[in-house]
């Protein structure tokens, strides 16, 4: 592969509603009415999952997770993206979009099954409209993709009724934009004209792979050659997420067809618990993005121009330190799964020879226990 | 509907069936809309039932797959058709990562009642990637069933019965036979997971399934003008696999022959061999003997016959296995 | 999929030099200087692919071969990429580009094993720089796209010698373009910058469906959205196909990278000699795309606008009449190949077991012979 | 070099001399140049041998095989890393119906010297589609060479053999054994497709490879406490198998165990268990057993220990196999 130069800088296309600063801004095409509750609403968010990833890390030096994929950096792109979702929509996520779950009212405790293996999902997708986590990069949006044809057939899209209309919300990351489903996808939710919004976290890296070594052009680009709108929005705006997300949103529940936002933002943490950013990236770049940090732009603007009671900000400190005893004394609760379990819902009904198997299993489990 | 009629012709009523009998049965692959498909194993069924359950898809096999994994999510009954066998492969990742294990990791919260009917085997002088056995793949998935049928009767039942079914059903149909010679439909299926005993006999027996059946029978009448009496079993299922059906037969013949026409190290012939060698050990008299394709890339047609498990090569397997 | 109409009329943005009634029109960015020899090249080129596919189809008719993929009405197409090609470029055709095997020297009978049975392919596709037939539809894009990466590995791209610089072409159809491989090969090539053109005829129909099915924005605008140039051309204009060809491959040997060209054409004929086009398009449509005929338009533009001389056209018949002779009679001789060859070649060296299942055949075979 | 290392390095190593040996060797994968890859296996060799020779492919595993195939084309001999085994599902397609097939496709004329290394298996406690068993999907299929290396010495000589061979091969890395103890490397190398007894035995042979071999000599070396001695076979290559080797301790011994990790069905040691059974029939004094992964969906990690073929497991099937 050729050389390429690593932008991290946002270009002049991305849509901002809140500088880095903690300036509101307006854009022409995304105009957003917010009242100061809500935006102190998406303080909270942003400040609680960023404690959920903090203590989920924690639990993993400490041996209770064998793994956790960090949001740090990403709050407002999932925070923004999911707060524009409506109960009844449908999210799809990748293995980091904690912050989306918590939009969704799952319990994180829900999400740590998978990451300290005592489950592999485990919970019902149907039950907050939020899909297992899916570790095969790119598979979930070929799932929305096929969920969204599932809503058009139960006319439940361009009928005008709000609680009826759906959309479905498709996450995934700059290096699944280069896997086959995820353009398969793309290509199937344009010819279809499916109500599916893909929603793409650039945070600059796949692992250790930059997002040049996937592409040359700025993500969003990629809808425009199939046929459907694209647009990069500041990412660690969760303004700007949340008014680019809904648009797009309801323009799918209207019958409009899909649109691909790229919210350009980045993975301030190594990829994961495993990770060792050392070998790839340089420190200086992650500097830079603290200037751009998520949280601390709500918080300048709350403090700033908004009205929030004054002891707010404590109360936030307060609820997140709640939040986390509940992650760790939760995780450390987490019930194993009993040995015999392993030869459940493998089928809706046991064949015979896995019965058989079970029983030569028990057995010696108890054997050689005694 | 008469009840004779050909293996295309018995699918083709049972997709319907199962369309009538259910709204959220959903028929998606290439081609199966206008066209019925290039078997015209769906012929008439979008006309009938609309451009919404009866879906002409984009040309992309992993695609077919994974939406109807987001379908089944959604509540939907999807059933897709691969256009070839050979054609399977792009869409492997999504039926072996997704769809087999989708149940298992919702922890039984969500089913996934996909039926994914591949057209099989060789034996119609297709060009190459036309005429794979791509079976054992699925058979050794964990989360998949894996059947085969190899008459109109079994055609009919079998694949509504695979659409009812709340786990994941691998639909192997044996184009070849597709537009073979009519049969009649019987009054009632026997249950899809059964193998079954399609010819008695006692001093050797016979197991395929799907496209081997035909040469199966022949050869257990050939070899009966020499007096050997096999007993011919149709297993129906790959996976789950009814073992004590061949067990029993077994037991009585103490010889076993099995044929398929995937190639034969690692398949499904070895799968039989090891359990029933297991669990008949010391009824019998010779050893398991395969007949089966080669350990080859599928050969240009010109070849196929000679290629394919064929009455003389069962024949000589009989001869074999006798002389122990 | 909701409802599409299917358009056949080509756009404005169609690269023409010249008409279906044969007038000769320019192009600002395709300039072409064409010597009425090279028009009359062409003009043979296109008869006598016609020729061969002719007499293909009879010989499928009559049971000499299993099976045929016409390409009538994609001569233009085939010819004029083709005969852009310079010997040391490579292509990588589907199993339709009997045009472009002409090309490259390829002999007719060479193509034939495939669909009489004899063989799958069995010729070296570095003989000519002509790839295997390849039926996975859209796999052979990504051959074409690694060997483009072995292509720059050797040095043999941007040195400004033209008889180094190489470059790679690889053909697929409009329902390709729906497959994940051929959008990975996007991928890579763009973010690699790599010398391959991606040569998509949209013959509009993928065995039974139209070309809506599988995109509703012509194809060419694909490439923008991975970052690359794309432009749709007459598929039916040999010139324009040689012209906008001739461009593309020298921008990808000039170290320009990928470019895709859409070639609006038509499948006069069924999808293959199995197919039955009655089920499901007009026959109003074929009459509407015979007034588009590839080789009239050259005809009249050669007896209209140029000098050839007056028996020409007589001369080129009676080759192709020679032609035909040799692919009938050639292909009648093709050899069968022996039984147990196919045991050679599954490995470079066989393995004992697979001896073994060869030597038990062989013994097999002649006993059942004698 | 130091003689002693770990799998890691070694393979790391093996590498290094095939891209000294020879310029047309060039690694491609996600993550494999300045990472080293997730497990470090190319640490060091983007640096040494530049991005043209290690390259950091975009996340696309279709395209990693399938751009193999092209170099290949073009003369260069690829390693492909698939990051782990759940992971080669996407460039199935690729494998199968490309990469298999190519060579027989161009009537020899056109080789595939592609290597796909494999991270396979589990043991390490990682989350779904990381500890998968993906080698019986590549040895049911002609065309393909599939081995595992089980120590340091074997990584180090079999990976350069895997490059060197015109063939291609899938190359089965138990990446649980990575970081595993130092071990020497030999002088020489023992032939790639050539089994190895790893322990003498007269009562029972015990044959796996790759990840289960240490499981293996624990085994006999608990069963010989109890007197019975057991031979070990480290089969190295699962295809082709180098069933003499077996059938040579099987003569012996009249007893064989096989063990792997994929689930049972359909899994290698079928094919094992029926050509052992047809070639070693009267030798045998009690059939095949086969102490494998269950037929399950790979378990959430906190039970992969009690899912996993383990000592007590084997021990338990060698007590069975003995009471015969
Ligand atoms: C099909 C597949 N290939 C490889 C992997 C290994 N893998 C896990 S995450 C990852 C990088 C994903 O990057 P990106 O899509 O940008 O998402 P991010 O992790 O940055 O959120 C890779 C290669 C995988 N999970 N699935
Ligand atoms: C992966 C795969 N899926 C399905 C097929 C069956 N098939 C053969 S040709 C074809 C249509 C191809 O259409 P297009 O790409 O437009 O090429 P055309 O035949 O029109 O030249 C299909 C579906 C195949 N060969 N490969
Ligand atoms: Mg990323
Ligand atoms: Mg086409």
């Amino acid at each position: 592969m050729s050389e390429h130069v690593h932008a991290v800088h946002p270009e002049p296309d991305l849509v901002q509603l809140l500088t880095p600063e903690g300036q509101r801004v307006e854009h022409p095409d995304y105009p957003l009415e917010i009242s100061d509750e809500d935006v102190a609403g998406l303080y909270r968010d942003l400040v609680l999952v960023r404690r959920i990833d903090t203590e989920a890390i924690a639990l993993q030096r400490q041996g209770e997770l064998g793994l956790w994929a960090s949001l740090l950096g990403q709050e407002a792109a999932q925070i923004g993206s999911g707060r524009a979702l409506k109960p009844h929509d449908m999210a799809f996520p990748t293995y980091r979009e904690h912050g989306v779950a918590w939009c969704r009212d799952v319990d994180p405790l829900t999400l740590l099954g998978l990451f300290r293996g005592t489950n592999l999902g485990g919970f019902d997708p149907r039950e907050h409209n939020f899909n297992l986590y899916t570790i095969v990069i790119g598979a979930q949006t070929l799932h929305a993709t096929g969920y969204a044809m599932g809503v058009v057939r139960d006319g439940a899209v361009g009928t005008g009724d709000p609680d009826r209309d759906t959309a479905v919300l498709a996450f995934f990351g700059d290096g699944a934009s280069s896997q086959g489903d995820v353009n398969e996808a793309f290509v199937w939710s344009s010819a279809g004209n499916l109500p599916v919004v893909f929603f793409c976290q650039n945070n600059q890296w796949a692992i250790s792979e930059p997002v040049t070594t996937q592409s040359r052009v700025p993500l969003y680009q990629r809808a425009s050659g199939f046929g459907f709108p694209g647009v990069r929005v500041d990412g660690n705006d969760v303004l700007a997420c949340l008014a680019v997300t809904r648009k797009a949103l309801d323009d799918a529940r209207n019958a409009q067809g899909p649109t691909l936002i790229e919210a350009f933002t980045y993975r301030m943490n190594p990829h994961t618990t495993n990770d060792d950013t050392r070998r790839y990236r340089l420190g200086s770049e992650v500097e830079t993005w603290k200037l751009r940090d998520p949280i601390a732009r709500v918080r300048a603007y709350l403090t700033r121009e908004a009205r929030v009671d004054l002891d707010f900000f404590d109360d936030v400190e307060h609820e997140a330190k709640k939040l986390a005893e509940h992650v760790r004394s939760g995780c450390r609760a987490l019930p194993d799964p009993t040995p015999e379990s392993v030869f459940d819902n493998v089928h809706v009904t046991m064949p015979d020879e896995l019965q058989s198997q079970r029983a030569e299993f028990v057995d010696f489990v108890s054997e050689v226990a005694s | 509907m008469s009840t004779s009629m050909t293996m295309a012709k018995a699918l083709n009523e049972g997709l319907r069936k199962a369309m009538e009998g259910d709204p959220k049965v959903v028929i998606m692959g290439e081609d199966v809309g206008k066209l019925g498909g290039v078997f015209r194993i769906t012929d008439g069924l979008q006309k009938d039932f609309g451009e919404d359950r009866v879906i002409d898809t984009p040309l992309a096999e992993s695609a077919i797959v994974g939406t109807a994994v987001g379908l089944a999510i959604r509540g939907y009954r999807p059933v897709c058709e691969i256009q070839f066998d050979g054609f399977v492969f792009p869409g492997f990742d999504q039926i072996v990562s997704q769809v087999a294990k989708f149940h298992n990791r919702s922890a039984g919260l969500v089913r996934m009642p996909i039926t994914i009917r591949i057209p099989s085997g060789g034996g119609i002088g297709a060009v190459e990637h036309h005429s794979e056995s791509v079976e054992t793949y699925f058979a050794h998935t964990a989360g998949l069933k894996v059947v085969a049928c190899a008459n109109p009767s079994d055609a009919y039942w079998m694949i509504q019965e695979a659409i009812a079914d709340d786990d994941p059903v691998i639909f192997i149909e044996p184009k070849r036979l597709y537009h073979a010679a009519k049969d009649e439909i019987e009054d009632a299926p026997t249950p899809i997971y059964q193998a079954r005993v399609v010819r008695p006999g006692q001093h050797v027996t016979l197991a395929g399934y799907g496209p081997t059946m035909s040469t199966l029978l022949e050869s257990a009448t050939a070899a009966a003008e020499d007096g050997i009496e096999a007993e011919v079993i149709d297993l129906r299922s790959v996976s789950p696999l009814d073992i004590p059906t061949v067990l029993e037969s077994v037991r009585r013949t103490s010889r076993l022959i099995v044929v398929h026409e995937a190639p034969q190290s690692f398949g499904v012939g070895a799968e039989i061999a090891a359990r029933v060698t297991e669990h008949a050990f010391y009824s019998l008299e010779a050893p398991v003997l395969r007949v089966t394709g080669y350990d080859t890339v599928y050969p240009p047609s010109r070849l196929e016959h000679d290629w394919l498990p064929n009455l003389d090569r069962v024949l000589d397997a009989i001869d074999k296995i006798m002389e122990y």
